[in-house]
């Protein structure tokens, strides 16, 4: 229950009910969770990954747990953005709540390609560009893994959209700020962060990987100092405001986010473990200002205090 | 959460635990699986999949193996304890009106699913058959229960030590000749699935298959879990687990790679 | 107990007893862990960074710990080369185990000057380059994060011994295969990773960071995916072998880094869980080959098999 | 692995746990601690710090505040469970042989490092007077335990519940005044560890702290757990946890962060 903590705020022009939101690709389009959380209750609801023409994604095993975390190697399956809008954009018109729109691409045309038919529709709040897609122009090579290409990508869907645009960091990176403020350069509205860590797993028994795909991206509460990290370094380097996700399973995780900087936080991982989560988060959150004398949740953002000043 | 009521060992190795489940006892069909946060302060944070055995009042009961960490502290969990439960997930068996009687062939833990099928086939007057696979005799589970609703129980052992020797699709290839069949349910490790799938083809009548995945959540949303058919890529966990065997895509089978590894079910030859 | 197996690894022309090592900064100068386990059956012992003038390290608190690891800002507090070789390897000197000394520095002089001191010494077996410390004349970015710095230490470290040179890799980049091929073209002889993700968390009860330096070094088994992912690819893209490391804590770990490529392992956090580790994954390993049918542990090395081939 | 034999709440969130623990119970000194690993499979990996309270023949007795998920899970350990356990750790308490008449000064929970150290210099025949502070009289713990061997026990909470009110180191102030003393030994939250050692040094008499750190290895290797003293930066696992108030540099106290964040001897205001 958020009583009398105002949970609003202020996030690229929109404003939020609240700073929870879902990471993509853990929530589809969140028609599964009607059955157990109050999706109007969300600060947004973070699509799974469109890209222009449909995505097989990868043969599996897709997925191997791992301490305190998981690996997935999903490969982006979708259906396209005609069946997305078609369904998915559909069925969300019914529900009272803003929808981000995860872009995935594997050259700049195809991500602007998306949003060029997602401007059409009229139930997209923002779009969330993820440059950690395989980038096949330059061999596959992440986007996001250098400013060259992720400022292309950022430039080429500002000039495609006047709405929000959300541009989705990778960790895998020696210097995330400086991805940052490329990607703040070119116009991004926000950022997101962190998208997964590259890691691997192998099968002791049988002596293959756990993943068909032999690398994944790692996630869960086993990421959460490293994306911690980012968003503190990120928040003090760019003057956008900045989504921060990576382990967050609680509110004082998500507390965590905010105090390093973040205006949000997106919950990811945790609701395969708990499909409730995002309600537990935002309840939980609303409770933290609250015995902390705090009136708006906004406030948390950035509050961190220096070391035993 | 939901709170154990039993947990004992029926065979080495394998348990069978009853949860208190008022609800999820009371809309589960045959077929359909539950999704345990065996532990919450677990280095392993998924929840484990597990197929609904049997119904009791208000009560479900599960077969597990142990063959990893969530497994072996499901085993450890005393009475009383208390777990988070999802479920009932998944499509379950399609039990056809027409139905007059069913083989049912279970490899290793495949009964799992198959107990509380039988119960439901014999009630509606279905004529129930079951051909059951195992290591060794020590090794076979769920045999009372099955006994106590079908019309003909046959075991098969890798080691002879009960019923016939040699793999379960031994006795499911006799029981297709020897018995009128209207339908065919399996689960068991997905080579022995694969096998079963293509007697029951020759033998010209429907057969339906329980396929097994890696699942993170469980309920549609993460795509971890998709089995090659037909139809497509289909999500195990809520288009699945059961499959008609015609449209499973066996070669494809990234199953095999779980199974092998993993499976309680591959854990027995058969 | 080791039984049959041949334990024995060779790396960088030197033969180990058993490809466990313990990973530097864990495990002091393992006289501590005396008490605990036959220091005489480790592969090789790590030596905690050693610098050529005293090193203080970071204020308090140095450690947090974090979902399935912890986070250290130690700063690499060392009394010098000289009270290190006065009294820790004068100490090692009784001991019959394959000495490698950990070296840190703030700028190239300083690395080369550490090397000279223990050139004098008998009972240094190899070294290990951190190249993870701050590059004071690069602004304190770390030696380890691009190639021109990580070649520039690894060459004149080179010059200053005809010992075993092994180089420490951070994992805070984008291509860890980059900087170690150019190590590798430096003249080293060897490669240890991964050393710690730089990982933060803060104190929601008081605001404050839980580091008083902010940010630390992530470990423990929250790390292995990325490490392994890591160790998979530097050792497919250099002919010189690789010590693996990243949250190994029992033997069915350590063989997940030889499959994928390591020669030998290195434990580090584990030890503070558990001192007697390294002898449990020893007889682990050792065991893990017999039951396997492996003759020699060596044979673990590379064995991954590709996926349902 | 030890055995939990016995685990009793003695105050609101606060707990005595008993171990058989031999081999630690042999050689335990007053002061020293136990390193232990609640739980195996938890996400929190590290070990936990515990002084040890009292020895009674082959066990030990802890006292414990539940702060957080280790503690919990310790308030939770039923007699029969198995932890991995290391100690005896540190360097316990310094007892001169020349010493008649000591005072014990221990805020919440800093009576654990005090219990087995009243009985042992009682023992010896040296007089034992001890001051305790707690919140609240339901929060005094270990009393009985002095009052069994100490010639005088005198209590001071927050509230005036019991004893004096206001804070402990009033009560302390006092006793140095009324009684003639060779040593203070103290432990508690650093705040009031440190206002101590400046009433024993103004009284000119040697004072003894126990300090608290972050600690993961425990035995002297990680550098986690260091304090700045006069003779320079010192591993308080090994070099400590007893100092003497004299060398430690207070202004440093990284421990405030701790203890103010974390400690249970933070816990209560004293
Ligand atoms: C729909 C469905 C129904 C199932 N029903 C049963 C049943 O009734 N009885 C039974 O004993 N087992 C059943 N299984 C298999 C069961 O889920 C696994 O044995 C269990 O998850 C292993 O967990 P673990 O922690 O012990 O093993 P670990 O190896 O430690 O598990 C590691 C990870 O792999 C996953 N995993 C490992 N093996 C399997 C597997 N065979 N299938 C799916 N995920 C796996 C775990 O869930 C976990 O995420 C079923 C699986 C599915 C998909
Ligand atoms: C030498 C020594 C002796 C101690 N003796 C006692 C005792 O007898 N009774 C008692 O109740 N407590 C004692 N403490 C404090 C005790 O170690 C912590 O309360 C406990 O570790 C908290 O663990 P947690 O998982 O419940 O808290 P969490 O906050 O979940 O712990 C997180 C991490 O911080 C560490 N930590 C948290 N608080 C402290 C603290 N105050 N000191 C050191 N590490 C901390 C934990 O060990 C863990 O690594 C002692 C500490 C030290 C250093
Ligand atoms: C199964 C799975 C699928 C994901 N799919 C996407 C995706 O389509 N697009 C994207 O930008 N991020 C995707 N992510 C990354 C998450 O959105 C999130 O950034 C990451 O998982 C870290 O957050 P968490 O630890 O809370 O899961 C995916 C993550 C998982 C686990
Ligand atoms: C407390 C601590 C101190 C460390 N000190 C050093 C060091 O001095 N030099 C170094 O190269 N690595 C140092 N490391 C990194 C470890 O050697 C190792 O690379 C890393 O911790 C990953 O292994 P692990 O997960 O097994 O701990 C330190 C790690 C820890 C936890
Ligand atoms: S397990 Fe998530 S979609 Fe099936
Ligand atoms: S805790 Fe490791 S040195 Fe003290």
């Amino acid at each position: 229950m958020s009583g009398h903590v105002d949970m609003r705020v202020t996030l690229a022009g929109m404003t939020l009910r609240s700073p929870v939101m879902t990471a993509s690709g853990t929530f589809a389009s969140g028609r599964e969770y009607a059955d157990f959380i109050d999706l109007e209750r969300l600060g947004a609801l973070v699509t799974k990954g469109v890209s222009r023409n449909p995505w097989a994604g990868n043969s599996g095993p897709r997925i191997a747990e791992t301490a305190a975390g998981m690996l997935n190697a999903i490969g982006l399956q979708n259906p396209g953005v005609d069946a997305f809008c078609a369904e998915d954009l559909a069925w969300l018109a019914g529900v009272d709540v803003p929808v981000i729109v995860n872009i995935s691409g594997h050259t700049v045309d195809e991500y602007v390609a998306v949003i060029e038919r997602l401007e059409e529709e009229p139930g997209v709040a923002a779009y969330e560009v993820n440059i950690s897609c395989p980038n096949v122009d330059a061999g596959g090579m992440a986007f996001g893994t250098a400013c060259a290409p992720a400022e292309a990508v950022t430039r080429a869907c500002r000039e495609a959209t006047s709405r929000p645009l959300i541009v989705k960091l990778s960790p895998n990176v020696t210097e995330v700020r400086d991805i940052a403020r490329a990607v703040e350069a070119a116009g991004a509205d926000a950022l997101s962060l962190i998208n997964t860590l590259l890691g691997m797993a192998i099968d002791t028994r049988t002596f293959r990987p756990r993943l068909g795909r032999v690398v994944g991206g790692l996630s869960g509460p086993a990421i959460k100092p490293v994306a911690l990290r980012m968003v503190w370094q990120v928040a003090g380097a760019v003057a956008i405001p900045v989504i921060g996700m990576g382990g967050i399973r609680d509110a004082e995780d998500a507390a965590e986010f905010m105090l390093a900087g973040a205006t949000a936080v997106a919950v990811g991982t945790a609701n395969f473990v708990d499909p409730t989560v995002t309600m537990r988060i935002t309840d939980g959150l609303a409770e933290f200002c609250r015995s902390r004398g705090m009136m708006r949740v906004a406030e948390l953002t950035g509050a961190m205090r220096p070391h035993c000043a | 959460r939901i709170e154990v009521v039993a947990n004992t060992q029926v065979a080495p190795g394998v348990g069978l635990v009853v949860f208190h489940a008022p609800r999820t006892a009371a809309s589960a069909r045959p077929g359909q699986f539950v999704h345990v946060r065996v532990s919450e302060d677990s280095l392993s944070i998924l929840r484990r999949p597990f197929a609904i055995h049997r119904v009791r009042g208000e009560r479900i009961e599960v077969l597990y193996q142990v063959v990893g960490v969530g497994t072996r502290q499901l085993a450890e969990a005393t009475p009383g304890t208390r777990m988070d439960l999802l479920g009932p997930l998944g499509n379950g068996w399609r039990i056809d009106p027409e139905v007059r009687h069913a083989l049912l062939v279970a490899g290793g833990l495949g009964v799992a699913p198959l107990g509380m099928l039988a119960e439901v086939l014999a009630a509606r007057g279905v004529a129930v058959t079951v051909a059951l696979g195992a290591a060794s005799e020590e090794r076979v589970v769920g045999r009372d229960v099955f006994e106590a609703v079908a019309r003909r129980v046959e075991v098969a052992t890798d080691d002879g030590s009960c019923g016939a020797a040699g793999p379960v699709t031994g006795v499911c290839e006799r029981l297709l000749a020897d018995e009128a069949l209207d339908v065919v349910y399996t689960c068991g490790p997905e080579a022995m699935q694969r096998i079963v799938a293509g007697q029951v083809a020759a033998a010209g009548i429907p057969c339906q298959v329980s396929l097994e995945r890696l699942m993170a959540c469980g309920i549609g949303t993460c795509l971890s879990c998709v089995a090659e058919t037909a139809e497509g890529l289909k999500r195990v966990c809520v288009d699945g687990p059961v499959f008609d065997a015609t449209a499973v895509r066996w070669e494809s089978a990234p199953g095999e790679a779980v199974a092998a590894a993993k499976s309680p079910l591959g854990g027995s030859r058969v």
